[in-house]
């Protein structure tokens, strides 16, 4: 099969559901960068080269590089959806959230409830996420704990290129609003991915590797940092199974419950900031459904509650590291 | 005036409309004190002629957004008063089958794409709907209506740049009543709305919203221009508002005066009344016939509505998704 | 001493900082109502009657009816903190949030952090929240969740009137960011106040009723909730302990753990929707820090994964109730 | 032009700071290179001009909020050298102890609110200053810098609406560089950004800025009016931007040209030359020597900011409150 980057695995996603269906839109800012510039046009293919080669293919109809307007934008998204179109929107940063939130938690999630299930909101918002960039506190959060919360929207949040691919075309053909989260770090990430078009089903958690010993759930980036972990634990003769939910709305809660239940031990890995996090969510969701089975507490390795510094030693202690992991789940299997 | 040249019977429509919109609000009003209506709720008694005379220049396929204030515009694009009073009532058989409320009347079908909870949150979503007629060929026409205190959402702005860059079918209907919630809209808004847009080079028109056929008038031009590929027009509709900000406002804010002379010289029925019987196209008698129908027609509403079921229990967790998995 | 209800405490409290401290400001919309208007001015005393009489008392100057422009005078008012002045905000409905989370999110909760530790943002935001008012799903949330997932803010939600006027001359007097949190259904809710002023600490959790079978953890108006459901328990033979946190940001984490330890059953009532919800979050500490203790699984008691409903019975249906909290507390105790 | 009649010394000053900026932003761009410079970061170079002719007409203690192009505002406000350069560095003695970076660059004893991340994030902020120096009694002024790529968040046009109900002694100066990052003014942008701003009856400028001293002039006169309660004032100020939109990129939307014209016309370090030049003002050797000065100052800089130790580990932990409890 071809190797591929997540980057350019979302690209083809995109590619083929534009093909596909002519109702399928993009828009968000620079989304080809350079319109109206005096030199090349589709210079930069998306602030981090993503959408490069759809305006060719798909012209400037289809392909819109909007104003500063996040609100107006995602708004106009959500409105497109409710009338016929398959809008595929990008917040450039997730971060960004704040300037057009009400769209998104007030309006494209609610239509379908508040007008009694007579609507439909195709509508996909891509973001970035993550930190490791250096970028300060505005540019590197991970929101997607406040968009879990949320009721009507669905969340995505790929690890690999093969699932980023799977997982886009899948949010595209979804007749719900879907915030479909890339982290930054991984863009340049290389793995298998097949030419051809294919979706993965929502709440559907990947077994990256199985294990018997603990149990590793990580989310986004987090999942490698769970491998990670459980490669270096391997090395100490520790067996940990690791598990991607790939979706954090809806929630694979069967297969987390399935596992914690044959394993008794379960750390979970988030990126985000530990209140109310995902991390905090599944725990509590796992310590309701498979109490009886846990053999010890479930660990949370998160993120500190701070906003992400800029200098890259702290950022680099703020982001989880397998090495945290490992020490929560030598913790877990001391106190059995 | 055109709308004057219209046949009798459109105009004795008109005249439906805005009447079935005025007694729909006055009677909830009075339903508010049975306890049967939940919660509160924003009148639109007073600024008929707006709604009225906006969607009459609109087609049937054409779409509108509508504010928290919304069931005058509901009523004038077509949506049906029997299932509007259901709603209200919290009943299954609601617009919304109960589960949204006055602030969340939509229907698709009607090209009603939503009363709004959030102040000037339905212009975007409004923008995006003229973007999807202008990008599927139908050349349907989008109406956002919003309030003179939503002007200072920056939304508002940031969907006038949109609309214009984009040149959308759109229009933007700002119904002036003078007052957002209990604050005269002089204390919060600066400058001028008009100029607002102009800013934008959106053109505008500043229109009397007492009167339902200048209304026409002022919306016919800027359809035509929407449907023509000339991009978004603001209108600024002035028009009064009859009741409190809210059902149970008791509306102290304004002084009897001002009070008193809206509704002694800006009740856009008695002015059409006068217009129209004064023009000879039509008799009292006539109208009286409309308001005897109307009013049969809101009884039958309430009557119904009370009647009908509430929601099913296991309504509270379907509607969130198509599909959730 | 004086019944009052949280509502007049809420006055109180305003009235009491505003005398003592020059620099302390109110915006909001229709926070008197009647502003610029022909008739009576300061008509409604806020949208809710909370803030009656402080125009009289202060003036035009420092009580300041706002256009509806959350944004702006939420980011001004955060400006105004880090520049001498300690105002004290309202947003009508937190739902409102969408239209002004950048200027709480990546502004006020940030400044202190990005700035190096050298600002201080003395800014009170005071909100309504909470279901039960039929006002449909844009005006009836709890997104308390959310605020408590973001560093740099603090999170009060007073369920008593005594609390309410303590807490909020403490977050009046806090150097940082609070969010004050009203329910509209306790505003009418009667209590003793004392006339004079008093400060409650944050995450200092209120002991509503001791008891040893299980534990009854209570947010905001959910600490009534709870403290039915103890009632009833106790005409079943059952002895419910009820803890109200009254902050979740700052969160008494010593003293839920420790009634958690002691009494080892524990049911979390929130009336915020469920995924990454502050049951979830207090579920989680509490598994990884008391683990041992724990004679059975932490329960939660939410609202569900919907949006508010409108009609009366399924918006009851919505909201917790203590039946539920019972029937969880029961279910506890059985599987001993 | 008033500002010509400045003494030499101040006529110096102005030329220091202006290629102080120019300087930091040059060795930035190679700094970038090595690697030690963490991320990446938007260089303000050709627009000198602007942030020094309008702080130039401030008192310290007035307010400045900046953007994500804030090394400029911040210099000219008078922040430090050696600490901003630390900052970007990610290092304990930077402005922000290296926990902000290049967007997050404040110093509140110097009035400089921050830079911010967010596109038009610092405009309300800065409302908010100057409400506060207004009921203060302090006679201020707020100084709010954007692009022109800002003018389209819907918080510009909500602080412009609120600044002037609320008269507050601010200027919106947008500093149009012709692009919001690789997206070209005028495929985004509609009308005209003064005409937006005198909807809300804004008194506005258009200036030139390569033109160090119509800057000032245009910023005094603004200045006049708001310490004086005239309330706000928006300046158009026209600026070349020197590289890409952040120090990696290709700026490949831009043709030579576009590139070669700006650079050749539009230096305002050039004009600024030849002006005072010419009117004989200072000699060349004063501007060399001042050149020399600050090739000094930004390798001290530099070189000090290597040398600083980085963050303790436990500063990760800190500052997020005051105190949390
Ligand atoms: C974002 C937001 N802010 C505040 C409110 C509360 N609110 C509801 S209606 C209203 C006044 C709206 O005024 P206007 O736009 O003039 O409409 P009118 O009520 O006069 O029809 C306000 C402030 C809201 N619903 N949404
Ligand atoms: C709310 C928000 N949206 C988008 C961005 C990403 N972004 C950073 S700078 C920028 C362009 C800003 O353009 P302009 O205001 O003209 O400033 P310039 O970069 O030209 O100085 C964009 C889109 C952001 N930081 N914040
Ligand atoms: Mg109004
Ligand atoms: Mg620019």
């Amino acid at each position: 099969m071809a190797q591929k980057s997540y980057r350019q695995a979302i690209n083809e996603a995109l590619h083929a559901e534009m093909a596909r269906d002519p109702n399928v839109i993009l828009m968000g800012e620079d989304l080809t960068g350079g319109a109206g510039g005096s030199g090349v046009q589709d210079a930069w293919g998306g602030p981090f080269g993503v959408t490069r080669g759809l305006l060719g293919a798909y012209g400037p109809e289809r392909v819109r590089d909007t104003p500063i307007s996040e609100a107006a934008f995602i708004g106009a998204a959500a409105g497109a959806a409710l009338t016929g179109l398959r809008p595929v929107a990008e917040i450039m940063f997730i971060d960004f959230l704040g300037v057009c939130f009400d769209q998104i938690m007030n309006q494209a999630a609610k239509f379908r409830y508040m007008f009694g299930g007579r609507a439909r909101t195709p509508l996909v918002i891509r973001a970035t996420y993550g930190a490791g960039t250096r970028a300060g506190s505005q540019h590197t959060q991970a929101l997607h704990p406040i968009l879990t919360h949320i009721p009507g929207l669905k969340v995505v949040m790929p690890s690999t290129p093969y699932d980023a691919k799977g997982l886009l075309i899948q949010a595209i053909r979804d007749d719900d609003p879907v915030m479909f989260l890339e982290h930054k770090m991984l863009y340049d990430m290389v793995g298998e991915v097949p030419d051809r078009s294919y979706t993965i089903p929502f709440a559907e958690a990947r077994v990256v590797r199985d294990g018997k010993d603990v149990l590793l759930i990580g989310l986004g980036r987090m999942a490698h940092i769970a491998e990670a972990a459980a490669e270096e634990l391997a090395r100490n003769g520790i067996s940990a199974c690791v598990i991607d939910p790939r979706t954090t709305s809806p929630l694979d809660v069967e297969t987390l419950v399935e596992f914690a239940e044959k394993i008794g031990r379960v750390v979970i890995v988030d990126e985000a900031n530990p209140r109310c996090s995902v991390a905090a969510d599944i725990s509590a969701i796992l310590c309701e459904q498979c109490f009886d089975a846990l053999k010890g507490p479930i660990r949370m390795v998160t993120a500190p509650h701070t906003p992400v510094p800029y200098a890259p030693n702290l950022e680099d202690a703020y982001i989880p590291s397998a090495a945290r992991v490992v020490e929560a789940a030598q913790s877990l299997l001391r106190t059995r | 005036m055109s709308a004057l040249q219209f046949p009798r019977e459109r105009i004795i429509g008109i005249y439906r409309s805005m009447r079935l919109i005025r007694r729909f609000e006055e009677r909830l009003m009075e339903e508010m004190s049975t306890g049967d209506i939940p919660g509160n709720t924003h009148l639109y008694a007073g600024q008929e002629a707006s709604a009225v005379g906006v969607c009459l220049a609109l087609r049937e396929d054409d779409y509108i957004s509508s504010t928290h204030r919304g069931h005058g515009h509901s009523i004038a694009k077509g949506c049906e008063i029997d299932a509007m009073m259901a709603e209200l009532f919290g009943r299954a058989t609601g617009t919304c089958a109960g589960k949204g409320g006055s602030q969340h009347i939509a229907d698709l079908r009607k090209g009603m794409l939503g009363a709004n909870g959030i102040v000037a949150g339905g212009a975007p979503i409004t923008c995006g709907a003229a973007l999807s007629a202008k990008l599927r060929g139908t050349e349907q026409v989008a109406v956002a209506f919003a309030g003179d205190g939503a002007m200072n959402e920056g939304v508002m702005a940031e969907s006038f740049n949109l609309a214009k860059i984009w040149m959308l079918p759109i229009i933007f209907v700002i119904e002036n009543n003078g007052y957002g919630e209990a604050t005269a809209n002089a204390h919060v808004s600066a400058g001028s709305f008009t100029r607002r847009a102009e800013g934008y080079d959106i053109p505008t028109d500043e229109v009397d919203g007492t009167d339902v056929f200048a209304v026409y008038e002022a919306t016919r031009v800027a359809v035509e221009r929407a449907r023509t590929g000339g991009g978004p027009t603001l209108l600024h509709i002035h028009v009064p508002r009859y009741f409190g900000h809210y059902s149970g406002d008791p509306d102290t804010y304004r002084s009897a005066d001002e009070k008193g002379e809206m509704r002694k010289n800006r009740d856009c029925l008695r002015l059409f009344r006068s217009r129209v019987e004064g023009a000879a196209l039509l008799e009292g008698a006539d109208l009286d016939q409309v308001e005897a129908e109307v009013e049969d027609q809101i009884n039958q509403a309430v009557a119904a509505a009370r009647a009908a079921p509430r929601p099913d229990a296991a309504a509270l967790h379907t509607d969130v998704y198509v599909k959730y998995m």
